[in-house]
């Protein structure tokens, strides 16, 4: 009972941390329609970001966070108003193409810039936990857990509330109709980027506090976070946290009663199921 | 005519000569028109005509040649959004709905270059009251409305932008003789209101009703204009386009 | 006159909303049936239901005297069963031919199997419409109106024995009107029967042998044109008064 | 003359963090060598020469790259790649040429089981990993009498687990949890909460590198500590901890190899000078794939010296026949083309590694058992 | 004009196939890869190329063909070729059992529950003892380079061959109207459950065959080679880049791609992968529609070939 109790808790706090990662990946994909295989190494710059921060500059992982979101943004804002941009109207798997050559080019200059050696953000807490009775909990995971609740919510209000939210909405939509209806599509699309890949650095700072970084982490990462982001839905932040919530906890409870080599075959399986009687994930809207 | 009679209100669109056509296709050469404040122009014409092409080299959203000013504003330089932004609002053919998006916030985006939150919602009610299924409806998401539901939406959110030109590309398209009807009475009360329209519409006998002045678009030109009662009772116009 | 069609008590919901309710009516042999109604009365959903896009919450369906209820929409179409899209749907990519040819390969008794057979007939389709010139053209460079009659020759072209029309003559005007009810009576000398749904009271006025009205997804009147046109409620609900 | 010797190994992708090792360790060697004056095959002198590609860790590439050392570079002989499946699709290359290499990386045991002639292998064999751990299990006080066994779905890691299996039967010792997990799996909750609550007194992990430090410092927050755990891999590496700092602690591990002056070589002089001038030339601390690797050139060399030509065939014979000592150890290679070296056990034990256990018993006192975490 | 083209391809085909003859033999395995990754980026169009379904799950047909032809060799002892048959029958079995359920999802919900079930497979072939579990299987070598050049050439040749047949079939017209407008596709009489999962399958027969030669050739597979969706993303980049729903553009643009890749690992060995990620995106940004469209127009527009997609395609 204490065990089961205790994989519950785990499975929660490691959803929480999955909702982060996948949240940035849902954005640009349920918004901007591109498919960004080079989200994971955008959570893995991040990472190394914090990285050194925390080492060089002794900045806090956590206090680094907003910083680390701040750069990414101002990559992603970079990188679509240079780039993606010049081909938004190219037939839709142009996009694959463009963040696969992305993810190839980051990666290996992550590589030349850091080298292959992990690297783990490790300050003092890192270790610590708190006992609930005979449940632990550990700090570092509570803490970005609360990031995680943090994020989507805010980023829930934000789209579907909020005067630029809407607009980012609309511009992924229809961009002809936004267009005649006053909106500044390069801007926007960049705006929306910028945040998608602002928040895979804020994952990727999280990240590296519960575990390690190196340059090829990011293939596995953007996988996982499809899983997730699909899971949950597109079109609602809100959704990726349920997604990043019943992964972790399936894959949890998998390892406890299944066994260790599962966990993928169970998150992948649910999502094959969900994706079959709910096409638009859990939360989305069938319409 | 009406314009002669009416020699001061302003100018507030003056086309002359503009061209504009999709890759290497010419579809307009050498539009010119001149649209003044508070009138409603009807611009009719065949399939294919180029109404529709018109109505996008003005809001910018193909590339175009020759002159068009608004407002005493070249729009030629223009991009879309800032052609919005000076006051040149259209509600497109195919109604061009953010199908996944609210009713509600279909029209909350005709309004997102406006600021005045108490006046949107002020519209917002105005516009519930005017299309009593979408108040019923604001929260359905706007691609799963019947056609003529979307074709409402599609004006609200245009009237919603307060503009200081409405072009409207096939406004009566798939809506009930009763709705087509307020519609006619909407336009009145807003061009009392201020606001021009220009009416783009295959109903040639419903748009020259309703209007002060109209154009009629052959291939790529205006070959006849003038007061709107005078083209129904022009012979050439009522053979070629009411098959009388 | 045998019924091609049968619709017996068919309803359908969409989350909270009752789109069609208990509809029963049937379409004969050789008839033009016209459908009116205002706008979200559940024509177009009726149309789908018919033609398996959309599957009914509760009711029967029958082509020919056998229930086709349970078939996926592909069946439906081998039996000879054509529909037009309201919002409108074309291949885009594909040359207008194409888009027509696609009919004749699979529609009706499951198609012609010879590629340049099915583009020979999909050539004398377009010309019956009056697309021939855009032959060659991608479909998603037509206009409004051109895609229209482009949904009718893609229809066509499945060789249909039933022929469901969902607005048609939607932004053509009234001389094209004239011409596209000229092509439906052709269609219907052919023994093809035709559902008709439209908001251009002259074409269906001129064209229904029966009119069918809807209101709020029920069926409100059945029967002769002259009279279900005449009738208060349709008068109140759909037409308005300045019609009427 | 130059006597050239190919290889292809991973300096970018995945597993490049390894790879490098190789690298390193080959140039490093080849360049001492010829600092002695080369090598000297019949009475012709030759210089070492290394031609080196970058396989991108893509098994297909490091494939057509080997034949292209031999075919087209026309490299005398062959150094290896680094891991088990590399070696495996390599091997039917130098096979087909009939060139023989001689490679450091790969322990799985189906590398030496398919009859090729011209494969050899310095690493010990997977199955024997945990051998000396369990011998020392047995003689601790009090003495670990159940187990955790964790191990990757890894070709190699598999061997491990399944060579393992026995050994704790015949000690005694149940095996309270035999799991295995996915390759780079990064989150390990639910196996330290299963460990907890099974509460075993060892835990027995064969996986990789980023897995291992996964492991321990969610061991921490997750407050699990049993007497003792040890790892196939990490623990020898400076690279362990450095990301571990004092978390390192306490770990045990394994190696064929520790840089001992009891390890004579030729050219070094022994294992202990091998691993400063490396550490001086490189940066970081070599491990025992930086001296398989090294000890493979040597072979290579030794066995041409031997046969007194360039030959390959010639020069496979000599290699299958060498018995000499090395700053790696002993280097004889058995019928199937493998070494067997005792592996040594080793603990981290204030932020440096200490061999503990080795085939004559305790080479120091092990600290066990590990204390909780909040005690140390 | 039509003729030339006849003797281009010919006289191409002639010098593909004698290459074992007068090529080295790194130019003969460049060549299997670059061959077998052609047949795959061919077997991806059929599925995501003309029927517009963004398969990921292509990598799983190609692990099905190699664990066929490497379980029938290794643990029954039997000939490669039925190792083949088997491999085929397995991709063809799994496409009717899973594309059924799977190809009710739409663009990229199909996409992501693909890529699902390659991860699914790799956990389940590691729990098969026939399948040799995580340890995988080893072959017996067959030193025969030319064999595997030209039975991939061969294999090229008929997926090719049968891309071509699709332009000009009922079936191909069926499968294009599903990519365009598959409701529309449905009320005009498409059968689109079916024809989807023969896409699927087809497409599946071809990667599976590819894995067949590909296990014997590199004598080894173990799970997570075998279906490594990075092989996935491989066939479809090769695929987009040459022009997807082309016939030529696939294998188009595996060869270009192959040799660029190649070029860049022998020239510049350690940073080869970041000159090829920059490729790829400099050649999506200037050529969108792929190698296969370059070729069709480049000689009418020259280089403002290139000037004009930027402009068509940015915002
Ligand atoms: N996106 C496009 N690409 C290429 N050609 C187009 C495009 N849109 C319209 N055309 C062509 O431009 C010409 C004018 O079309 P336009 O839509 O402006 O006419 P219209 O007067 O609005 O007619 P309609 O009554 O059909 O709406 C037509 O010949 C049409 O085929
Ligand atoms: N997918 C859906 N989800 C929710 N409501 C729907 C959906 N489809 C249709 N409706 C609603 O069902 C009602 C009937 O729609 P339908 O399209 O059949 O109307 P219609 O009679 O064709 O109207 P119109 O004349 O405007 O085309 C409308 O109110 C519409 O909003
Ligand atoms: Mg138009
Ligand atoms: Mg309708």
């Amino acid at each position: 009972m204490d065990l089961l109790a205790q994989i519950l808790i785990n499975g929660v706090l490691l959803g929480g941390l999955y909702a982060v990662m996948a949240l940035g990946l849902a954005l640009v994909w349920g918004v901007l329609n591109i498919v960004n295989l080079a989200h994971g190494a955008f959570i893995m710059l991040g990472g190394y970001l914090s990285w050194h921060l925390y080492t060089y500059l002794g900045i806090d992982p956590f206090l680094g966070l907003p910083i680390t979101a701040v750069v990414m943004f101002c990559l992603g804002y970079a990188l679509q108003r240079g780039v993606l941009n010049l081909v938004v109207r190219a037939p839709m798997f142009n996009t694959l193409l463009i963040t696969f050559g992305l993810e190839v080019v980051l990666t290996y200059l992550a590589q030349l810039a850091f080298s292959a050696d992990f690297r783990t953000i490790n300050p003092s807490y890192a270790g610590s936990s708190i006992a609930l009775g005979p449940v632990v909990v550990p700090v570092a995971r509570l803490m970005a857990f609360g990031v995680a609740v943090a994020l989507t919510v805010g980023m829930w209000l934000f789209l579907l509330h909020s005067r630029l939210g809407r607009a980012i909405r609309a511009t992924a939509q229809n961009l002809v109709a936004a267009r005649l209806y006053g909106v500044e599509p390069r801007h926007l699309y960049a705006m929306t980027f910028g945040i998608g890949i602002g928040l895979a650095g804020a994952a990727g700072g999280l990240y590296g506090t519960v575990s390690q970084i190196d340059p090829y982490i990011g293939a596995t990462l953007t996988a996982k976070s499809f899983a997730i982001a699909i899971i949950g839905g597109l079109d609602n932040p809100l959704g990726v946290l349920v997604g990043g919530l019943v992964l972790g906890i399936i894959e949890s409870l998998t390892v406890l009663y299944v066994g260790a080599t599962f966990g993928d075959v169970a998150s992948f399986g649910v999502l094959v199921l969900v994706l079959i009687f709910r096409p638009s994930g859990l939360l989305g809207k069938t319409a | 005519m009406s314009a002669a009679e009416n020699p001061v209100a302003e100018a507030l669109l003056v086309i002359d000569g503009l061209g504009a056509g999709y890759g290497e296709m010419p579809v307009l050469k050498g539009v010119s028109l001149e649209i003044r404040r508070a009138e409603i122009v009807a611009l009719v014409g065949s399939n294919g005509a180029g109404k529709t092409t018109l109505l996008r080299a003005l809001s910018r959203v193909i590339a175009c040649t020759g002159k068009a000013s608004f407002l005493g504003r070249d729009l030629v330089p223009l991009t879309p959004d800032e052609a919005f932004g000076a006051g040149l609002v259209q509600v497109p053919e195919g109604r061009q709905l953010f199908d996944r998006m609210t009713v509600e916030d279909n029209l909350l985006m005709g309004a997102y270059r406006r600021a005045d939150k108490a006046a949107i919602v002020g519209d917002l009610e105005r516009m519930y009251g005017l299309f009593p299924r979408l108040g019923e409806r604001r929260r359905q998401l706007a691609g799963s409305m019947s056609g003529g539901e979307q074709q409402m939406c599609a004006m609200a959110r245009g009237l919603m932008a307060r503009p200081q030109l409405l072009m409207i590309d096939e406004m009566s398209l798939g809506l009930a003789p009763v709705v087509v009807e307020q519609l006619m009475e909407v336009l009145a009360t807003i061009r009392g209101e201020g606001v021009t329209v220009l009416l783009v519409e295959q109903d040639i006998h419903l748009a020259l009703s309703g209007a002060d002045r109209g154009y009629v678009m052959e291939t790529g030109s205006i070959v006849h204009s003038g007061d709107a009662k005078a083209l129904i009772d022009d012979p050439a116009v009522r053979k070629a386009y009411l098959g009388l | 006159m045998s019924a091609v069609l049968g619709i017996t008590n068919v309803t359908r919901r969409f989350a909270g909303l009752i789109a069609v309710n208990d509809v029963s009516f049937t379409l004969n042999q050789g008839e033009i049936l016209g459908v009116i109604g205002p706008n979200g009365a559940g024509k177009t959903t009726l149309v789908s239901l018919i033609s398996g896009t959309l599957a009914p919450t509760a009711g029967d369906i029958a082509f020919e005297g056998r229930p086709i209820t349970k078939l996926p929409a592909y069946q439906r179409a081998r039996l000879g069963i054509g529909r037009t899209f309201q919002i409108m749907r074309p291949f885009p990519g594909l040359s207008v031919l194409d888009n027509v040819a696609v009919g004749a390969l699979f529609g009706h008794g499951g198609g012609e199997s010879d590629l340049d057979k099915a583009r020979e007939l999909a050539r004398a389709q377009l010309d019956f419409v009056g697309l021939a010139k855009f032959a060659d053209q991608r479909a998603d460079e037509l206009g409004g109106p051109s895609r229209k009659r482009l949904e009718l020759a893609k229809a066509l072209a499945m060789q249909p024995k039933v022929l469901l029309c969902d607005e048609v003559m939607a932004g053509l005007n009234l001389v094209e009107i004239d011409e596209v009810i000229e092509v439906l009576k052709r269609v219907r000398e052919r023994g093809i029967s035709i559902l008709v749904i439209e908001h251009v009271i002259k074409a269906i006025k001129s064209l229904s042998d029966r009119l069918l009205v809807l209101h709020h997804g029920e069926k409100i009147a059945d029967g002769d044109p002259d009279t279900v046109l005449s009738d208060a409620r349709v008068v109140e609900a759909y037409l308005g008064r300045r019609r009427a | 003359e130059d006597l050239v010797l190919g290889a292809s190994v991973q300096l970018t992708g995945p597993v490049a963090n390894t790879g490098r090792y190789y690298k390193d360790a080959y140039e490093f060697t080849i360049d001492k060598i010829n600092e002695a004056g080369g090598v000297k095959v019949g009475d012709k002198q030759y210089k070492l020469a290394l031609k080196l590609y970058d396989n991108q860790s893509d098994v297909n590439l490091s494939v057509r790259q080997y034949t292209q050392l031999i075919s087209q570079d026309k490299v005398n002989l062959l150094l290896g790649p680094f891991a088990s499946n590399f070696a495996l699709a390599d091997s039917a290359v130098s096979e087909k040429y009939q060139v023989p290499m001689v490679q450091g990386g790969g322990a799985s045991d189906q590398i030496f089981s398919r009859k090729f002639k011209y494969i050899f292998g310095t690493l010990a064999p997977a199955s024997n990993y945990f051998g000396s751990t369990i011998a020392m299990m047995k003689e601790l006080d009090p003495a670990p009498k159940s187990v955790a066994l964790l191990y990757a779905d890894d070709a190699f890691d598999v061997s491990v687990a399944d060579g393992t299996r026995p050994l704790l039967k015949d000690a005694g010792i149940t095996v309270a949890l035999d799991e295995r997990y996915t390759s780079n799996a990064s989150d390990f909750n639910s196996l330290l909460s299963q460990i907890k609550s099974a509460n075993v007194d060892a835990v027995l992990v064969a996986g990789h590198e980023t897995e291992i430090l996964n492991f321990v410092r969610q061991a921490k927050s997750l407050a699990v500590a049993p007497k003792l755990y040890s790892f196939t891999v990490g623990v020898p590496s400076e690279d362990f901890r450095k990301a571990l700092g004092k978390d390192a602690d306490y770990a045990f591990g394994m190696s064929a190899w520790l840089p001992s002056a009891d390890l004579k070589d030729k050219y070094f002089g022994d294992a202990a000078a091998f691993a400063e001038a490396y550490k001086a030339k490189f940066g970081y601390e070599p491990d025992y794939h930086a001296a398989s690797g090294a000890a493979d050139v040597e072979a290579l060399v030794q066995a041409v010296e031997a046969a007194g030509t360039l030959d390959p065939k010639a020069v496979r014979d000599a290699i299958a026949k060498l018995n000499f000592d090395s700053l790696y150890g002993k280097i004889a290679f058995a019928e199937n083309g493998q070494i067997d070296l005792a592996q040594t056990v080793i603990q981290v034990q204030d932020g440096k590694v200490a061999a503990v256990y080795g085939a004559k018993g305790f080479l120091e006192k092990p600290k066990y058992p590990m204390p909780a975490w909040n005690a140390r | 004009m039509k003729g030339l083209r006849w003797i281009l391809l010919v006289a191409a085909l002639v010098v593909l196939a004698a290459v074992p003859w007068f090529g080295s033999d790194v130019l003969v395995q460049f060549g299997i890869n670059a061959l077998l990754l052609a047949v795959l980026a061919q077997g991806w169009n059929i599925i995501g190329g003309y029927t517009g379904y963004a398969s990921f799950g292509n990598s799983v047909f190609y692990g099905l063909g190699s664990y066929g032809v490497a379980i029938a060799m290794v643990q029954w002892e039997l000939p490669f070729a039925i190792g083949m048959v088997f491999g085929v029958v397995l991709a063809v079995a799994f496409a009717f059992l899973l594309g059924l359920p799977v190809l009710r999802l739409r663009g990229h919900y199909f996409a992501i529950a693909t890529l699902a079930l390659a991860q699914v497979m790799i956990a389940i072939v590691s729990n098969l003892s026939i399948a040799g579990q995580n340890i995988g299987l080893v072959l017996p070598p067959l030193n025969d380079d030319r064999l595997f050049y030209e039975l991939s050439l061969i294999l090229l040749i008929a997926a090719t061959a049968t891309v071509f047949w699709l332009t000009r079939s009922r079936f191909g017209f069926g499968l294009i109207a599903i990519r365009e407008n598959e409701e529309g596709a449905a009320v005009m009489g498409v059968n689109t459950t079916l024809y989807k999962v023969l896409a699927f399958a087809l497409s599946g027969v071809f990667s599976a065959l590819a894995g067949g030669i590909h296990a014997y050739w590199i004598t080894f597979l173990d799970p997570a080679s075998a279906f490594d969706i990075s092989l996935n993303v491989k066939m479809i980049i090769m695929a987009v880049f040459g022009g997807p729903g082309t016939v030529l553009g696939p294998v188009l643009g595996a060869f270009v791609l192959s040799t660029v890749s190649e070029l860049l690992s022998s020239e510049i060995t350690s940073v080869a992968g970041l000159f090829f990620g920059l490729v790829v995106v400099v050649a999506v940004i200037f050529m969108p529609r792929g190698v296969a469209d370059l070729m069709r127009r480049f000689r009418a527009t020259g280089w403002r070939y290139f000037v004009k997609n930027l402009k068509a395609h940015r915002i």
